[in-house]
């Protein structure tokens, strides 16, 4: 009935590209490619600092990385894990408060309203800033400053994307609700938060690898002796670069596993949504 | 009408957060709520929790000793000295987010290629890439050229910021309808033309919040870098000098904190002045 | 640029040749006797023109000095024995500190003594190459990482106030002072030395080298301009910390007009207990005594820290460390008359202000 | 504006519109979308609205479905005011797109009417069986409404429309996005299903022969403010339409005065003429 | 499948498609949209495509507009390839969405193909203020998309596409989403503006009184693969169409044709008599 199905597909499949990447669609293009580029660079900089004879606290190479990241996959694994769990902490309890919030917000607008200045600080400011002072709040020798770090990051954008979400209740829905004479519990689990679902997601996407990011710089400000970030730091400071870096690949999987994770999620709650 | 009730809705959020705090403080037990072995809430002692009167009386205190402009002036000068380097990040991140979404948006191939990296960039730690930068930075010196600290800094930031951009710019790049694409296609318009007269306009409406979420980040990157690095003049270095005064002197701590949401606000700010002119590209289309 | 421009006319001495120096961190009185340098015009007096570079939590010195950015870099022994080891090419060329001034503190409640009783203690420590003295003495004591829960202390010393790291690791130049500047909610007054019971490893044993002056090896090996610089070097630095020891409270005025934000009584604290760190000297200001090196690279083959590694596997190279330069500048200093060694020397009594104000 | 229909008086009305007025907004923005509407349809009547964009006729299927209400007279929908009607679930509704929620199946969606108001699963599921049954989708009980084409989406919003057993039948526009021939096709199911189930129907459409086709009666309306402006009595086979009718000539007269109705309305100079139409 | 129309050969035809296939995709998930397409366009004239939804109506007119290439056949505008006179601007296109620039002015939506051609400033201004008298929207020029009616945007469309004066206008279904009323109005428009500038048009729509109201002739396809199985020649007042028309018998008579050799299509059983149609 409209003439435009065709292009209609192509738009649409280029505006979720964050959320279409990793999978799916032209799978061979889109697995096969990323990793011809990555085998490229890998390879280009592994022989620039084989050929220029690089120092390794200039740049340390792939193969030395992934030396140390080989003998010390214990060490990498047991800090990811303390990292993922903060992070995980994190991403569930700023997710569950986020989506709370908005559905509060949604509903009382001056609440909302209310909001909007402690929103609006947090959504600019560098949150691992507040680790300090959470250290005091919370105690340093548990990992809690860490996790509500984790926490707050997620808990913007997921409030943010589900607030939008949940005013794109289409009329249609709302009026048939109406028609339906839905009680207002009603209508929020059958039509309001399934609509908000794909929104929730994108928040929680954007938020899951910022809760890792921010999980492990928090470690940075203190706390147990624990994650990836405080090994990090501790082996660049005897200027052992291979290994800091063999924990910064720990952490870049973390995160990889976070995104993939929350898009894995993503798309099986929303596989019914077409355009 | 509509602005008076969200201001004096926003003060009064602010009010309530503030008498939320001071109660909590008051009534919540000294050392948290503490719920099967987890703090749950913070503890309420003085050095936790400041009382507000104090977090916000400190700025009005000298910086250090008995005399001397009051603290917020050093918070101020700070934050202008991190919102300079922030807006250099700003302007490398923009320039480049928007070049690799011109590259992605014009070749499948570069964005299947390109895309998962970019994504995957963001889970680097910053405080990894800080000191590597700070030395390939330094080693691009030259005799007429000295590499300054803090343009270690400002590439830190442009390194968070072109994130948004990027992603942001691509899916606006992509966003003109079908239609569009094929009535250029009819005018035989080629790819610069077809970019000029419809894809940048297209990207406005993707741009605006991508800008704004570019300039949230560089003041994120200008922060952690300068802690990282310890750049001294701006709120990062800040943190790290304020807290040494943290046990005799709670409320400290805290100027900094506010002086890293006004320095973000400020930058969206401007970031939102900037979309004033560009007004007209954000008219959506009203189909009949 | 660091590096580069210092060969040429040094021997001229017309233009002064740029230097620069890497601190490991930001400015305060721990560096007290180099800003006195630059401030004095010691530095100049000799043909230098020696700039001041900030370090911050991610700068490691001797990285930034064997990468060539900057000509000289102030760090502790053991952080450098480990970069050395992965093929940083530097020397230290003077010993400024003889004395350790890491200890590990804690409220005389929690008796904590020596470091037996730190076993099932929450101890607190920073890292980043902080914390080699710290589980030596452990090791001496018997005590294992696993008997301790090991936390990285912040910025500020809240952890330890509000008790949630029992004994914590503090620069008696530093984060002690932080502790006495801070009231005790139970008297009204500041924390006093008395509630505090402290183990300093240098009476444990364990104690290894820090701040020391850090040159290229290479360049010393070949370039004679950059030898010669190095003893140049020294000898201002020298007269800086005698300065220091000689004037703490110009010294610390000094170190603030610097741009160090810490309070005047704290600023006058650490130039004190740093110049406790030199002062009387063995055997003249920045020789490196080799008992102490021994002592230093010993622990450093021998201790564990939570992941098993040890610092070094192997012991340093030969040109890890030379007294040339210091030897040189020494006997041109004793010359003219600079007393070198501080035998006479007695600290001041400073006064802690709440805040450090 | 004139309410002529016979036959109706006396008995219970599906729906009862009286002096019916809207006013959207306030102040000097105000837009008066209806005004004085008289409207009535009887049990098991099929009404026409037909008029041009923005004349009003969603307003006025709103009001009856108590999703907007009136600024001035009443609406009644089986002699109970609209909102009393819709708590009782008196009607159905299809709007002008299915509207159908994306993450619930065919038959999920059919149900959703029955699960808000409690009704007990077996009988959900026979209830959805037999609607299945109806629309001729009984293949695609499990699918998501994505997997469907535009036609099939509009039958299952129709199902779900008719699965509590409406008395009365809302409809917006509910083939407006179709293609013809769909449509005709949806057409003669409607007509197919109104006949079996015996409900009145509300329905708004802009096609002239689509509102001939199925009406007993096609109420033309004005551009702004929204009025009454003929009524057209459809005397096709009646009850018993059937494709063919679309060629017979009495069809062509019917969509012939429909459309003159409807162009008197455009010109507001030639309204006189447009009365003549409900004499005919 | 034939093509009947005559009074064309051996000049210059507008479009000439000749053997023409189009299948999407590959392999087992290939899809043949369309099947041996031969049609004629002449100068001047004004052709219909109609059929049901995914029939490949869009298609055939994107393979003449040079928008997809055709797997295999030909097509030739102006006895040319399709694609030479794309870059020759040899037609105008509307889709069926105006598919304005929302941030350009009306005056600038419709200076945009002079604009992309290099076009002079002043040559631009008086192509323009021509077009917006020619469509009546003088008064708009100023105006942007959003500010404007469907119907007035769909106008703006088709000025853009006559800006260059094409000789050839491709509109598919440019009037899809426009009410009954706007449509028919916009219709006599069409009518009026191609008579005035002489154009062939290739016109894609769903709806028959449309197709019979503005055509020459109305090539009728049937679904997947896409063929034409009829052409249905109209002879109205030729030329010189107006709305009177739309009631007379004959216009009725020729939109029957059209239904029947459409249903016939749909049944495929039905495909002889589809058939028929051509000998009418
Ligand atoms: N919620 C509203 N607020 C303000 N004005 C409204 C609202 N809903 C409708 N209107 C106005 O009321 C008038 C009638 O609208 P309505 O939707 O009933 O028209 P319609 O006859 O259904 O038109 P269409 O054929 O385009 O669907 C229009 O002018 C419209 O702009
Ligand atoms: N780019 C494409 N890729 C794959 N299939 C396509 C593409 N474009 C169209 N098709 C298919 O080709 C067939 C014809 O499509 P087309 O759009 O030409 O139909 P149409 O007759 O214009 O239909 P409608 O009336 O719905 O506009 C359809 O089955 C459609 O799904
Ligand atoms: C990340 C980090 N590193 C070191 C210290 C403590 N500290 C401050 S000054 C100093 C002596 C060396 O300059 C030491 C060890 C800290 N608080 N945080
Ligand atoms: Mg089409
Ligand atoms: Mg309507």
């Amino acid at each position: 009935m409209t003439d435009v199905p065709a292009g209609g597909l192509r738009t649409d499949a280029t505006t979720t590209i964050p959320s279409r990447v990793l999978a799916g669609g032209s799978a061979v293009r889109s697995v096969v490619a990323p990793i011809v580029l990555g085998a490229i660079v890998i390879v280009a900089w592994q022989a620039l600092v084989v050929g220029l004879q690089i120092e390794p606290f200039v740049l340390p190479s792939p193969s030395a990385i992934g030396h140390q990241f080989v003998a010390n996959l214990d060490n990498v694994l047991a800090g990811a894990a303390r990292t993922g769990l903060n992070a995980l902490i994190g991403l569930v309890v700023g997710a569950v408060l986020g989506v709370l919030g908005a559905v509060l917000a949604n509903i009382a607008s001056v609440l909302d309203g209310m909001a909007a200045p402690l929103v609006a600080a947090l959504s600019v400011m560098p949150i691992v800033a507040l680790a300090p002072v959470l250290y005091t709040m919370y105690g340093a020798d548990v990992e809690a400053a860490r996790q509500i770090v984790a926490g707050l990051a997620v808990l913007i954008p997921v409030y943010l994307n589900t607030l939008r979400g949940l005013r794109q209740v289409k009329p249609v829905h709302r009026d048939l609700m109406r028609a339906y004479a839905a009680s207002a519990g009603q209508q929020q689990w059958a039509v309001t938060l399934p609509t908000a679902a794909p929104y929730v997601f994108t928040g929680l996407r954007i938020g899951a690898s910022l809760a890792v990011i921010s999980a492990l710089v928090a470690e940075y400000f203190g706390g147990p002796v624990t994650g990836l970030g405080k090994s990090i730091t501790s082996a660049a400071a005897s200027s052992n670069y291979p290994l800091a870096w063999a924990y910064v690949l720990g952490a870049i999987l973390l995160g990889l596993v976070f995104y993939g994770a929350t898009l894995g999620l993503e798309r099986w709650v929303t596989r019914h949504r077409s355009s | 009408m509509r602005r008076l009730r969200s201001i004096g809705l926003g003060l009064a959020g602010l009010l309530l957060a503030a008498a939320v705090w001071e109660l909590y403080k008051t009534f919540g037990p000294e050392n948290g709520v503490v719920v099967a072995g987890r703090t749950i809430l913070p503890r309420t002692s003085d050095r936790a929790m400041p009382h507000v009167w104090e977090m916000a009386g400190r700025l009005f205190e000298p910086a250090v000793g008995h005399s001397g402009p009051p603290l917020w002036q050093n918070v101020l000068e700070a934050g202008l000295f991190s919102l300079r380097i922030a807006a250099v990040g700003w302007v490398i991140g923009v320039v480049v987010g928007l070049a690799l979404a011109v590259v992605m948006s014009g070749l499948k191939i570069a964005e299947a290629a390109v895309l998962p990296w970019v994504i995957l960039s963001q889970t680097v730690p910053l405080i990894a890439i800080a000191p590597l930068v700070r030395r390939w930075g330094s080693a691009l010196s030259t005799d007429g050229f000295e590499w300054e600290s803090w343009y270690s800094v400002a590439v830190i930031a442009g390194y968070l910021a072109f994130f948004p951009v990027a992603v942001g710019m691509l899916r606006g790049l992509r966003s003109p309808d079908a239609t569009h694409v094929d009535l250029m296609r009819t005018y035989g318009a080629g790819w610069w033309r077809t970019l000029r007269a419809l894809r940048l306009p297209a990207s406005v409406p993707y741009l605006l919040p991508a800008l704004r979420l570019a300039a949230a980040a560089a003041v994120i990157g200008v922060v952690v870098a300068e802690v990282s690095i310890g750049l001294r003049g701006g709120i990062g270095r800040m943190i790290i000098e304020y807290a040494q005064a943290a046990g005799g002197d709670p409320a400290k701590p805290w100027a900094p904190i506010f002086g890293a949401v006004v320095l973000g606000l400020i930058a969206a700010g401007f970031v939102t002045l900037l979309g004033l002119p560009l007004r007209r590209y954000r008219r959506s289309e009203v189909t009949a | 640029g660091g590096g580069t421009p210092s060969s040429g006319d040094s021997a001229g001495g017309s233009e002064p040749v740029k230097v620069k120096l890497q601190l490991q961190w930001v400015a305060q009185a721990q560096f007290a006797g180099y800003y006195a340098a630059v401030d004095q015009g010691y530095y100049k007096d000799e043909g230098l023109d020696v700039q001041i570079v900030e370090g911050g939590p991610d700068i490691v010195p001797q990285d930034v000095l064997s990468a060539g950015d900057v000509d000289y870099a102030i760090s502790w022994v053991p952080k450098v024995l480990g970069s050395i080891e992965q093929g940083a090419k530097i020397t230290d060329v003077a010993q400024i500190f003889e004395r350790s001034a890491t200890t590990q503190i804690s409220f005389k409640d929690k008796s904590i003594a020596d470091p037996a009783q730190l076993a099932g203690k929450k101890v607190g420590s920073w890292g980043y190459g902080n914390e080699w003295e710290l589980f030596a003495g452990m090791q001496k004591a018997g005590v294992q990482l696993s008997d301790i829960k090991l936390i990285q202390q912040a910025f500020d010393m809240n952890g330890f106030l509000s008790g949630d790291i029992d004994a914590a690791q503090a620069m008696t130049y530093n984060e002690y002072a932080q502790v006495l500047e801070t009231k005790n909610p139970k008297t009204g007054q500041l924390y006093q030395p008395s509630d505090l019971n402290v183990i300093d490893w240098n009476k444990v044993g364990t104690a290894m080298l820090q701040d020391a002056i850090w040159a290229n090896s290479d360049r010393l090996a070949s370039d004679p301009a950059y030898a010669d610089e190095t003893t140049k070097f020294i000898k201002a630095s020298i007269k800086g910390w005698v300065y220091a020891r000689d004037n703490p409270d110009q010294a610390a005025k000094i170190v603030t007009a610097a741009g160090s934000q810490l309070g005047q009584s704290h600023q006058l604290w650490m130039t004190n207990e740093v110049n406790k760190l030199i002062w009387p000297s063995g055997h003249g200001i920045g020789m490196i005594d080799d008992a102490s090196w021994k002592r230093t690279v010993d622990i450093a083959l021998g201790t564990k820290n939570e992941t098993g590694a040890t610092i070094i596997s192997k012991a340093p190279p030969e040109t890890a460390k030379t007294n040339e330069y210091v030897e040189k500048a020494l006997s041109e200093l004793k010359a003219d008359g600079v007393d070198v060694d501080g035998k006479g020397f007695k600290p001041i009594t400073v006064q802690l202000q709440e805040g450090g104000n | 504006m004139n309410e002529t229909s016979a036959g109706v008086a006396g008995d219970v009305r599906a729906v009862r519109v009286q002096g019916a007025g809207k006013v959207f907004g306030s102040g000097p923005t105000a837009l008066t979308a209806l005004s004085a509407i008289d409207l009535e349809v009887g049990q098991g009547e099929f009404v026409s609205l037909i008029g041009p964009s923005g004349c009003g006729k969603s307003t006025l299927l709103r009001l009856i479905a108590d999703l907007d209400q009136p600024s001035s007279g009443s609406v009644q929908v089986f002699d109970k005011p609209a909102g009393q009607a819709r708590r009782d679930q008196d009607y159905g509704i299809a709007f002008q797109q299915a509207g159908l929620l994306p993450w619930r199946t065919v038959a999920a969606n059919i149900a959703l009417p029955l699960e808000l108001h409690r009704i007990g699963k077996a009988e959900r599921a026979t209830r959805v069986a037999e609607l299945l049954e109806l629309i001729g989708l009984v293949e695609f009980a499990g699918s998501y409404p994505d997997q469907l084409s535009g036609g099939m989406q509009q039958r299952v919003a129709i199902a779900r429309a008719l699965v509590e057993r409406p008395r009365l039948l809302l409809m917006d526009e509910p083939f407006g996005a179709l293609d013809e021939m769909t449509r005709e096709r949806m057409q003669n199911e409607l007509v197919r299903i109104c006949s079996e189930t015996g409900a009145a129907v509300v329905f708004v459409t802009h096609s002239i022969p689509e509102a001939v086709f199925l009406s007993d009666r096609v109420v033309v309306m004005s551009p702004r403010p929204g009025r009454i402006v003929g009524v057209v009595p459809v005397e096709l086979g009646q009850g018993d339409r059937h494709d063919a009718l679309r060629e017979e000539d009495s069809f062509f007269a019917a969509v012939a005065a429909v459309r003159e109705a409807l162009h008197g309305v455009e010109a507001p100079a030639s309204q006189g003429s447009a009365r003549g139409v409900d004499s005919r």
